[in-house]
C-alpha cells in the first residue's frame, strides 16, 4: 500500500502488451468463428442473456439505442445494383467483445476499471467503474455497453419471479456503469479452479461459453490458444493468423491467400482476440 | 500575511498526514463498540461455544465438545460458497441426544424439523454481490496442503467462532484487508505463467518474484487480475 | 445429474428453497451487509445439492415440437439456463434461441395462477374442486359429439390419457390444430415416399436444391438440420455441399443459401418440373409430364433467368447425391399438393431416394406416436362452432383465436359454444374468450413424455420432468388435469394413480422390457430413465416407396394478375416466435429478426423496386388490405423479396396473453383469406392477395442495424469469398 | 481616440468603480432572474437525470457522450482569453488591457469552473467521482494515470487553482480600497479579510508585483497546456476524426478565439450596466476586436490543416467522417460551424464596424454559437460515424435534458460572473490609475518634447 505501493505500480502499468516479451502462459483464452458455418439464428445471443443476466431493455430503449446486447448477430449484404441478394447475405455471428491484446479501452480508462488480466481477457470491473464512458468512445468495434439506466429497479426488466433466473455467479448491474462480453469469465474461473485442484491446467474442451455451447452448428471454438492440442490453436495455426501482428504475412503476399481467417480492423494494432473465418459461396451456381 | 495562511497549511499538512497514516494502517476497524462485530438476530441461538469450544474435563455440561468445523459446514471443502448446513444435518445428533431434548433452543429445531421447514438463518459474512471468494481455495490450500488447524484457518477471516455464541464478524472483510493478508503473509503460487520480469499487469498486490527455473512455475503473490475477486 | 436412488419427486418437496435469495444490488452495495441476507438453506440436501455449484437435469424443450432434449442449470434450487442434451440424438447438445427461452416461460410474471371462472368480463379465482365440479356439472347430459376438443400436436402418455378421456366422453371430436404446419408436404410425402416425413440427410448431400424449406429457422427440426447443415457445409470428402433456395420471401435458410432464387410466387412446381425436364433424364410418364415445361417457359412463368435455371440443372447432374426439399413456402397455395409432388417428383428423378431421402424408423408403440396438427382440422373445428354444434369446448396448446385466419370469424363462431374451458398458461386471446380457465404448470415444472414426430437416429420417447419446485402453489399440469377429468368418468379404474406422474412411472415401469430397462428392478430403472431425460428405442425401418404416380399431377396455369389485390401476402414465420404462442418472453422479443434486424415490432417487407414504384420509403406506416381486412404496419424495404410480393412475419400483434407481448405488432392472420389448398383442405397460407397503401405517417424502425444498413463501408468486416479462390482442405 | 481620459481624477475612478458594487442599472437584476431560471432548470434537469440514470439524456451505445463533453470543451476554451488578456498582454506591457483584465480574468475562474460541472455531470456514477482521485486508500489502488481523462482532471483543477490565485493576488490592492471605502457591516468584514492587511507599503507592493509576475509566468504555460490536454482526450484516442496530430494547437487556437469572443460579449454588457464607459472605452474594444479577427484567421487557417490533412492522407474511415460532417445529418450545423467561425469574424475587418456596439455584440454571440458548435462538431460525428458501420447512429438528438443542462451551465456563469461584478470590482482600479498615470506623464513628456521643438 502506501507511495511505495503507488511507484512500483505506477511503473508496471501496462508496459506494453503481454506479448512483446513474453507469450501467455499457460493461458490465453481466444476464439476463432467460422461465418460460413453460422446460420444467423441468435442462439448464441439469447444463451448470453440468459448466463450473463442482460437485461431486456424493451422497445422504447432499443429504439434510442440503449439495448444491452453484449454480442450483435449482424447481417450484411452485397449493394452492387443486382436486384436481389441472390447469394444470400453474410452474417456475423456475434460482435462482441474482441478481448484485444492491446486494448483501447484499457489505456483511457481514468479509474483503471477496465485492463489486462493474466489470460489475455480484458477485464471490467463493475465496481470500479465511475461511467465516464471513455472505454466505449475508444472502443472502434462499439461493443461495450453502457447502463444508461438502472435495470435492475426498471419495470418490467426483472418482475420478481424472473430475477430467479438470474446467475448467481454474475454481477447484476447497475446504473452508471460499463459492461461488455467477459468471455463468460465466472465459467472459465469455476474451471480453472477444478484445474487446479487437481495440479494441472484447464483441458481443452473442459470449458465452453454460453454462445459457443448453444451454436447448432458448432461455428464457434473457444479455448486456449496456448495449448498447441486446443482447437481454437489449430484453427489459428492452419489459417496463419498470428495474435502480434497488425498485418499477416499471408495478407502481404501479392496473390491472394488461399485461407479465410482475418480479424476484424486488424490494422488499427488492438491485436484482437477472435479470428473470423471468411463466409464461402460456391462459384459454381 | 502569513498569519492568515497558518491555518490553511495546518489544516493541509494535518489532512496528509491521517490521510497516509490511514493508508498505511489499513483496517477499516469495526464499528460496534465491544470490538467482536455486529450482532445478527439468529431464529435459534445456536452456541458455537457449545460445540466447538475447548472441552472442560472439570464440567463436562460447561464446555465445548471440540467438534471440527468441517463436520457441520460440509460445503466450504467442496464449493466456493459454504452454505449453511441441513436441518438434517443438526438432527442427525440431535435426535439422539435426549439429554437436552427439553431445552428450548432444541424444542425449537424439533419445529422447524416436523414442519420440514429449513430454518431461514441469516447471513453474518455477506460478502457484497460482486465478490467472487472462494472457499474451497482457501480450505485445500491452508487444511489439506500446509495441513494447519481448521479453527486456525477458518478463524483468519471467520475470527473465534468457538468462543461464540451466534457467530459475529469479527473481521472487515473489506478488500484491502483481503489483500492485507495477500500480500504480507500469504503468498499465493500462481499458476505458471503469471508475469514476471516486470512485466505485469495493471494491478498486482505485489510484484511477482522471479525464480530461477521459470519456465516451470514462475511464482507470483496474490491474485494479480481484478477479476480473481471481482466479477 | 441424478446417480443416487432418490425419487425425485420426494427430493422436489423436501427442498428447502425460497425465492428471496436473489439479491439485485449488483455493483450500488459496496459494503460489507450484517444479517440481511438469508442463507439458503435446506432441510434435508443431497450429495449432489451444494451451495454454489450447479446440478444439471435433463428434460425436454416444450417451446416448440421439435423434441430437443434439454439440460437445465440448476443453483440452490432455481432453473438458471436450458442448454442441451448431449445425448439427445435430436439437437446433441445444441439448444436454439426460443429453446432456451423456456425459463422465461417458466418465471413469466403473466402466468395464470389460479383456476378462473368467467364473471362478466372478469375472471374470479376458483378453487380447483370447484373447477372439476362445474366441468362435471356442465357435462352432465351432454352428447358425446357435443363435446370438443381442440388442442396442438400431442404425444406421448399425455396422447393416451388424452385418448382415453374422449372416449369416456364418447367422443371424437379431437381436432388437433398447429398455425404453423407442413400438413401439405405430409400429404405429399406420403404418396411420394410412402411416408409423412422421411429423414432427410442433408449431412450425406452434395445439392440441396430446397423450396422454400426454412430447415434452419423454423421448418420441423431446426436444431437437428442446422447440425446436419453444418456437415453437409464441411462436405462429403472434402467437397463443400452447395444449397440452392428456391423462394419468394428469404427465409433464414435463403439468407444462408449459396445462390437464392426468387420465384414468382406459386410457380415453385414449373420450376421443379421445368428442371426436370432440362436434366433430360427422366423417362417414360414423366417425360411426357415436363416436355412441355421448356427452359424459356419456366423462365419467363417463374421469373427465374434461363441461365440461372441451366447452372443448377447442371450442379445436380455433375454432384449427386443431392436432395430436393418441399417447405411450407411451397406448399402454402390452392395447389400446394401439386406444387409439392413436382418438388418430390424431382427427387426421385435425381435418384435421392433412399440416399439423401431415408426411411424413418417407427415407434413401438403407436399410441404414442404424436398426433400432428394441421389447419384442416382448425377449418373443422370451426365450422362445428359456427353451426353452434358444441356445448362444451376443451381447448389447450393453441390459441386460436388469435392463429385463425381473419375470414374465419373464429372468435364470434366460439362464441357460439356453451361452456368453454381453456388451459391456459397465460391469458392468452383464446383463454379470454373461455368461461373456465384452468391455470397449467410451465414445461419446467410438469411431468411428461413426449414422441417426437421428426425422428432422427432410432425412435425415441423423451422425458420431461420437472427441474424445479412449483413456483406458483395452485397450477396443475396437464396430465394432472386430464386424469382428475378421466377418474370423474371411471374412478374405479384409475383411481389407483394419485397424480398424472404415478400414471407415467408405472406406465413405464410396466413397459419396462420394450423399453430397454429388461433386467433392472423398478427404482433403478426410473432413476436411470429420468437421469437420462431420453428412452431411446430401436424401432423398426418404415418401408419406403421410390415410385410416385404422377397421373394426378398437374399444374395450374400461373395465376392470372389481380387487379384490385396485386400482391400477395407471404406471411414471414420466424425462428424465434413461430405462431406466436411464446411471444411473451422478452428474450425472443428482443432478440432481433435475423434477416431485417427489428425487434419488438412488425413489420411489413417490401422489394426495393416496388416501394420506389409505390414511393414507399422506409419507416412508412402502410396500410395492408385483403379481402378480410387491413393491417396497419411499418415498412422495411429488403432486398430478400419479390417485387410481385409482400411479407409480414405472423407471432406478434397479440392484443393479450401479457406485457410483453401485448400491442406490439400487428397479426396479419387476421387478414388472411379463408383460401384452401384443393387436395388436403389445409390453409393456403400464402393466397392471400393484398394490396398496399401510404398512410403519411412514418416512424423510426426499432432495429439492431445501424444508420448504414447492410453496408460494411469498405471495411473488411463480414467477409465473403467464392469456392475457386480458397483451399478448405487444410482446415482444421 | 484614446484608450482613456489622462485627465480623470483618481477619486473618480475610486468613485465610479465602487458605484458599479452598489448600484448597476436595473437590468443587472433582469439578467439575474434569466440566469437564475436557467441555473434552476439545469439543476432540475441534473437531479432527474442523477435518480433516472444517463438513459435520459438520450445518449446510446455509439453516442456516448453527447452535449456534455462538447460543451465542457467550450467552457474550457472560453477560459483561456482570460489568461491572455490578464497574463499574457502583462508580460507584454500592453497597458490598455488594464480596465478590462479584472473581469476577463474572472470569467476564466469560472467558465472553468462550468467546465467542471460538465465533467461531474457526464459521469455515471457522480456518487463515486472520487475513484479518480489519487487518494491514499487501504485497497492500494490508485487511478489510472495513463488516461487522459485523467490529466484532464489534473490540468483543469491546476488551472483553476492557479486562476483563482491569480485573481485574487490581483485584486489585493483594490480590495483594500473597497475596505477603507466600506461602512460597517459584513462586506466590510469579508474586504477587510480578503485584503490580507493590505497598506499599500513600498514593501508590499515590491512584493506584490513579483508575486504577480511570478504568477503569471506559471499561468501561461498552464493555459496553453490545459487546452492542449483536453484536446488529447481525443487526439489520444484511436477514433476516426480524432486521432489528429494537430488537434493541440488548433483546440488552443479555438480556446483563444471562443474566449476573445465572450470578452467582447461580456465588455458590451459590462460597459452598459455597471456604466464603465469611460473605462471600458471603444478604443480598447477596437484592439481586442482585432485581436480576435487575428485569432479567428488563425483558427480558420487550422481549420483548413486538419481538414487538408485529413483529405490528404490515406485514412478512408476520418474521411469519411469529414465527408458525413458536411454532408450527412450534421451537415447544417458542421456549415453554420464554418459560418459562424471564419465568415462572420469577416465583419471585423471593416473598420466600421469595430467600434460598432450593436454590430459587435451580435457579431460576438454568433461567433460564440459558431465555437460552441465547433465542439459538438468534434464531439457528435465521430460518434455516429466511427470505425464499426454497424453501429451508427441513427437516434443522436439530445434529449432535453441534454439542452437543460447546456443552458443551465450559461445560467450558473452568468450568476457567478454577475455576482462577482457585484461583490468584487470588475474594473482594476489601481492599474487603471497607473494606467492614466503613465499616459499622462507619456503625454506630458511628449508635450515637453513638443515645446521643446518650438
Amino acid at each position: 500500500m502506501s507511495v511505495s505501493n503507488l511507484l512500483e505500480n505506477w511503473a508496471q502499468v501496462r508496459h506494453e502488451h503481454p506479448i512483446n516479451d513474453k507469450p501467455h502462459d499457460p493461458y490465453k483464452w481466444a476464439m476463432a468463428i467460422d461465418l460460413d458455418a453460422c446460420t444467423g439464428c441468435n442462439a448464441c445471443s439469447v444463451a448470453c442473456y440468459a448466463e450473463n443476466n442482460l437485461p431486456v431493455v424493451g422497445r422504447e430503449k432499443f429504439q434510442h439505442g440503449q439495448q444491452m446486447h453484449w454480442m450483435r448477430v449482424e447481417r450484411y449484404w452485397d449493394e452492387d445494383g443486382r436486384e436481389f441478394p441472390d447469394q444470400g447475405f453474410q452474417f456475423l455471428p456475434m460482435m462482441m467483445c474482441q478481448q484485444c491484446e492491446a486494448a483501447p479501452c484499457e489505456t483511457v480508462c481514468p479509474v483503471a476499471a477496465t485492463n489486462h488480466t493474466a489470460d489475455g481477457l480484458n477485464s471490467q470491473i463493475y465496481n470500479r467503474c465511475i461511467g465516464s464512458r471513455y472505454c466505449s468512445a475508444n472502443c472502434p468495434f462499439k461493443v461495450r455497453y453502457f447502463n444508461w439506466y438502472d435495470y435492475p429497479t426498471t419495470d418490467n426488466v426483472w418482475p420478481a419471479e424472473m430475477t430467479q433466473q438470474l446467475n448467481p455467479d454474475v454481477s447484476v448491474r447497475g446504473k452508471g456503469v460499463m459492461e461488455k462480453c467477459t468471455f463468460c469469465v465466472q465459467r472459465l474461473s469455476a474451471a480453472k479452479v477444478v484445474a487446479k485442484g487437481e495440479g494441472r491446467i484447464v483441458r481443452e474442451g473442459e470449458v465452453q461459453t454460453a454462445c459457443q455451447q448453444a451454436c447448432p452448428t458448432g461455428a464457434i471454438s473457444f479455448g486456449n490458444l496456448v495449448n498447441p492440442e486446443s482447437r481454437v490453436h489449430k484453427q489459428w495455426e492452419a489459417q496463419q493468423v498470428v495474435l502480434d501482428k497488425d498485418k499477416q504475412e499471408k495478407d502481404e503476399k501479392e496473390e491472394r491467400a488461399v485461407l479465410r481467417g482475418y480479424r476484424i480492423l486488424e490494422e488499427l494494432r488492438a491485436y484482437p482476440s477472435v479470428m473470423y473465418l471468411e463466409r464461402v459461396r460456391e462459384s459454381a451456381v | 500575511m502569513y498569519r492568515y495562511l497558518r491555518l490553511p497549511i495546518l489544516l493541509v499538512g494535518l489532512f496528509l498526514a491521517v490521510s497516509a497514516y490511514a493508508a498505511n494502517n489499513s483496517q477499516p476497524a469495526l464499528t460496534t463498540e465491544d470490538g467482536l462485530g455486529p450482532q445478527v438476530q439468529q431464529p435459534i441461538e445456536f452456541p458455537h461455544n457449545r460445540h466447538a469450544g475447548l472441552h472442560d474435563a472439570s464440567d463436562p455440561n460447561k464446555g465445548g465438545m471440540e467438534i471440527n468445523c468441517q463436520y457441520c459446514h460440509t460445503y466450504a471443502r467442496r464449493s466456493a460458497v459454504a452454505g449453511i448446513p441441513p436441518l438434517q444435518k443438526c438432527m442427525g445428533c440431535h435426535n439422539s441426544i435426549d439429554s437436552v431434548k427439553d431445552r428450548p433452543r432444541i424444542k425449537e429445531l424439533f419445529k422447524y424439523w416436523e414442519a420440514k421447514k429449513p430454518i431461514p438463518w441469516k447471513k453474518v459474512h455477506d460478502l457484497p454481490d460482486f465478490v467472487r471468494f472462494n472457499h474451497e481455495r482457501h480450505v485445500k490450500r491452508f487444511v489439506e496442503q500446509q495441513n494447519r488447524p481448521v479453527q486456525e484457518a477458518c478463524g483468519y477471516c471467520h475470527g473465534d467462532v468457538k468462543e461464540m455464541t451466534v457467530a459475529r464478524r469479527q473481521k472487515p472483510l473489506a478488500m484491502g484487508w483481503c489483500a492485507s493478508c495477500h500480500e504480507k503473509d500469504h503468498p499465493v503460487t500462481a499458476e505458471g505463467g503469471t508475469p514476471v520480469d516486470g512485466q505485469a499487469y495493471w494491478y498486482s498486490f505485489q510484484k511477482p518474484v522471479k525464480t530461477s527455473d521459470s519456465a516451470l512455475a514462475p511464482k507470483a503473490k496474490g491474485p494479480n487480475d481484478c477479476w480473481q475477486c471481482h466479477k | 445429474m441424478i446417480d443416487s436412488g432418490i425419487d425425485r419427486r420426494d427430493f422436489l418437496k423436501v427442498l428447502g428453497w425460497s425465492g428471496a435469495a436473489v439479491a439485485l444490488s449488483g455493483c450500488g452495495n459496496t459494503s460489507i451487509e450484517d444479517g440481511k441476507e438469508t442463507v439458503v438453506s435446506y432441510v434435508e440436501a443431497n450429495d449432489y445439492m451444494v451451495p454454489g455449484i450447479g446440478v444439471y437435469f435433463n428434460s425436454t424443450c416444450a417451446q416448440c415440437d421439435a423434441g430437443c432434449s434439454i439440460n437445465g442449470r440448476i443453483r440452490e434450487g432455481r432453473v438458471l439456463k436450458l442448454e442441451g442434451n448431449p445425448d439427445s440424438a435430436i439437437n446433441k447438445g445444441k439448444l436454439c434461441g426460443l429453446g432456451q427461452a423456456g425459463v422465461q416461460h417458466h418465471y413469466n410474471p403473466d402466468r395464470v395462477r389460479e383456476p378462473l371462472l368467467r364473471k362478466g368480463n372478469k375472471g374470479e379465482a376458483i378453487s380447483w374442486d370447484k373447477a372439476y365440479a362445474l366441468i362435471a356439472e356442465k357435462m352432465a347430459g351432454v352428447q358425446g359429439d357435443e363435446i370438443a376438443l381442440l388442442s396442438g400436436g400431442v404425444s406421448g402418455h399425455l396422447k393416451v390419457l388424452l385418448g382415453n378421456y374422449l372416449d369416456s366422453l364418447n367422443t371424437k371430436n379431437h381436432f388437433v390444430y398447429e398455425a404453423v404446419a407442413p400438413g401439405v408436404v405430409r400429404a405429399a410425402n406420403q404418396k411420394a415416399y410412402g411416408v409423412e416425413m422421411p429423414r432427410y440427410r442433408l449431412d450425406k448431400a452434395k445439392v440441396i436444391l430446397s423450396f422454400g424449406a426454412d430447415f434452419l429457422g423454423a421448418w420441423v427440426s431446426p436444431v437437428h438440420f442446422s447440425q446436419q447443415y453444418a456437415q453437409f457445409r464441411k462436405g462429403v470428402d472434402g467437397q463443400r455441399g452447395v444449397l440452392v433456395q428456391v423462394e419468394s420471401k428469404m427465409t433464414l435458410t435463403g439468407a444462408n443459401a449459396d445462390r437464392w432464387l426468387a420465384v414468382k410466387p406459386g410457380t415453385e412446381g414449373v420450376l421443379a418440373l421445368g428442371i426436370i425436364n432440362a436434366l433430360g433424364t427422366a423417362a417414360g410418364e414423366v417425360a411426357d409430364l415436363v416436355k412441355e415445361y421448356s427452359l424459356v417457359r419456366v423462365s419467363r412463368e417463374t421469373g427465374v433467368s434461363v441461365s440461372q435455371i441451366e447452372k443448377v440443372t447442371a450442379l445436380l447432374k455433375m454432384r449427386s447425391p443431392s436432395l430436393v426439399l418441399a417447405g411450407s413456402a411451397a406448399e402454402g397455395y390452392a395447389h400446394g399438393s401439386q406444387n409439392a409432388a413436382a418438388i418430390n417428383l424431382l427427387n426421385q428423378v435425381l435418384g435421392n431416394v433412399g440416399k439423401t431421402i431415408e426411411a424413418p424408423v417407427s415407434v413401438p408403440f403407436p399410441q404414442m406416436v404424436p398426433s400432428k396438427g394441421n389447419t384442416a382440422a382448425l377449418k373443422k373445428f370451426n365450422d362445428g362452432l359456427s353451426a353452434g354444434k358444441y356445448k362444451v369446448v376443451f381447448s389447450f396448446g393453441a390459441n386460436p383465436v388469435f392463429t385463425a385466419p381473419g375470414a374465419f370469424k373464429f372468435k364470434d363462431n366460439f362464441a357460439k359454444a356453451g361452456f368453454k374451458v381453456a388451459f391456459a398458461h397465460y391469458l392468452d386471446e383464446t383463454a379470454l374468450q373461455a368461461d373456465l380457465v384452468l391455470p397449467l404448470d410451465s414445461a419446467l415444472e410438469d411431468w411428461g413424455t413426449q414422441v417426437p414426430e421428426y425422428l432422427t437416429e432410432g425412435a425415441q420417447i423423451n422425458i420431461q420432468q420437472p427441474l424445479m419446485e412449483k413456483l406458483h402453489a395452485n397450477t396443475r399440469g396437464v396430465g394432472d388435469i386430464v386424469l382428475a377429468l378421466l377418474k370423474q368418468k371411471k374412478s374405479e379404474e384409475y383411481k389407483s394413480y394419485e397424480d398424472y406422474y404415478a400414471y407415467l412411472r408405472s406406465a413405464l415401469l410396466q413397459n419396462k422390457g420394450a423399453l430397454g430397462g429388461g433386467g433392472a428392478d423398478d427404482d433403478t430403472f426410473w432413476t436411470d430413465t429420468l437421469s437420462r431425460g431420453i428412452v431411446k428405442l430401436a424401432g423398426s425401418a418404415v418401408g419406403l416407396t421410390g415410385h410416385q404416380n404422377v397421373a394426378g399431377l398437374k399444374l395450374p396455369a400461373v395465376a392470372e394478375e389481380n387487379e384490385h389485390y396485386p400482391l400477395y401476402l407471404i406471411p414471414g414465420v420466424t425462428a424465434s416466435l413461430r405462431d406466436g404462442r411464446h411471444t411473451n418472453q422478452p428474450w425472443l422479443q428482443e432478440s432481433p429478426d435475423p434477416l431485417t434486424t427489428i425487434v419488438w415490432d412488425s413489420w411489413v417487407e417490401i422489394h426495393p423496386k416496388k416501394a420506389t414504384e409505390l414511393g414507399i420509403v422506409e419507416g412508412d406506416i402502410v396500410e395492408v388490405t385483403s379481402r378480410t381486412g387491413s393491417v396497419k404496419a411499418q415498412v422495411y424495404i429488403f432486398p430478400g423479396i419479390h417485387p410481385e410480393a409482400v411479407s409480414i412475419p405472423v407471432g406478434r400483434g397479440h392484443d393479450a396473453m401479457g406485457r410483453y407481448a401485448k400491442g406490439y405488432g400487428v397479426n396479419p392472420f387476421q387478414i388472411m383469406d379463408a383460401v384452401f389448398e384443393v387436395e388436403t383442405g389445409e390453409l393456403a397460407m400464402h393466397e392471400t392477395r393484398v394490396k398496399i397503401h401510404k398512410t403519411g405517417q412514418r416512424v423510426l424502425v426499432v432495429k439492431d442495424e445501424g444508420a448504414a444498413g447492410a453496408l460494411q463501408m469498405g471495411r473488411k468486416i463480414a467477409s465473403r469469398v467464392s469456392t475457386d479462390q480458397i483451399d478448405l482442405s487444410k482446415e482444421v | 481616440m484614446k484608450d482613456i481620459r489622462e485627465d480623470i481624477a483618481w477619486a473618480k475612478i475610486n468613485q465610479d468603480v465602487l458605484k458599479s458594487l452598489e448600484a448597476p442599472r436595473k437590468l443587472y437584476w433582469v439578467i439575474l432572474f434569466f440566469a437564475l431560471l436557467a441555473f434552476g432548470f439545469g439543476l432540475g434537469c441534473e437531479v432527474y437525470q442523477y435518480q433516472t440514470g444517463m438513459g435520459v439524456a438520450n445518449l446510446n451505445n455509439p453516442q456516448v457522450w453527447g452535449l456534455y463533453i462538447a460543451t465542457f470543451i467550450f467552457w474550457i476554451g472560453m477560459s483561456h482569453s482570460g489568461t491572455l488578456l490578464s497574463a499574457i498582454l502583462h508580460l507584454m506591457h500592453a497597458d490598455w488591457r488594464k480596465p478590462i483584465y479584472r473581469f476577463a480574468e474572472a470569467m476564466t475562474t469560472f467558465s472553468l469552473m462550468t467546465a467542471g460541472l460538465f465533467v461531474m455531470v457526464h459521469i455515471g456514477r457522480l456518487w463515486m467521482f472520487y475513484y479518480a482521485l489519487p487518494y491514499p486508500n487501504d485497497r492500494g489502488i490508485w487511478p489510472n494515470f495513463q488516461s487522459p481523462l485523467l490529466w484532464d482532471a489534473m490540468a483543469i483543477f491546476t488551472y483553476l487553482s492557479s486562476s483563482v490565485l491569480f485573481l485574487f493576488v490581483g485584486m489585493i490592492p483594490d480590495l483594500a480600497i473597497v475596505r477603507d471605502n466600506m461602512h460597517a457591516g459584513w462586506r466590510k468584514k469579508l474586504y477587510t479579510l480578503l485584503a490580507l492587511g493590505w497598506e499599500g507599503t513600498d514593501r508590499q507592493w515590491r512584493n506584490f508585483r513579483v508575486t504577480y509576475l511570478t504568477i503569471a509566468c506559471f499561468l501561461i504555460p498552464l493555459a496553453v497546456s490545459v487546452h492542449s490536454i483536453v484536446a488529447s482526450d481525443f487526439a489520444m484516442s484511436q477514433q476516426p476524426g480524432w486521432h489528429v496530430t494537430s488537434f493541440p494547437p488548433y483546440f488552443v487556437a479555438g480556446a483563444l478565439y471562443s474566449g476573445c469572443a465572450a470578452i467582447i460579449t461580456l465588455f458590451i454588457m459590462l460597459r452598459y450596466v455597471f456604466k464603465f464607459e469611460e473605462y471600458m472605452t471603444l478604443p480598447i474594444l477596437k484592439k481586442i476586436v482585432r485581436l480576435t479577427f487575428a485569432i479567428a484567421m488563425i483558427w480558420t487557417y487550422l481549420n483548413a490543416v486538419e481538414f487538408a490533412s485529413v483529405w490528404y492522407s490515406h485514412d478512408a474511415v476520418s474521411k469519411d467522417v469529414l465527408i458525413q460532417k458536411m454532408t450527412g445529418n450534421y451537415a447544417p450545423f458542421w456549415w453554420g460551424m464554418i459560418f459562424c467561425g471564419s465568415v462572420v469574424p469577416l465583419v471585423f475587418a471593416f473598420k466600421r464596424f469595430q467600434t460598432n456596439i450593436p454590430v459587435l455584440f451580435a457579431t460576438s454571440l454568433l461567433l460564440n454559437l459558431g465555437m460552441w458548435l465547433e465542439r459538438w462538431m468534434i464531439v457528435a460525428p465521430t460518434f455516429s460515424h466511427g470505425y464499426y458501420p454497424w453501429t451508427w447512429d441513427h437516434d443522436q438528438w439530445p434529449s432535453m435534458v441534454q439542452w437543460g443542462m447546456v443552458f443551465g451551465s450559461f445560467g450558473w456563469f452568468t450568476l457567478l460572473f454577475l455576482i462577482f461584478c457585484k461583490v468584487f470590482p470588475s474594473v482594476s482600479m489601481y492599474e487603471v490609475k497607473e494606467m492614466v498615470y503613465h499616459r499622462t506623464l507619456h503625454l506630458k513628456k511628449s508635450e515637453a518634447a513638443e515645446e521643446g521643438a518650438h
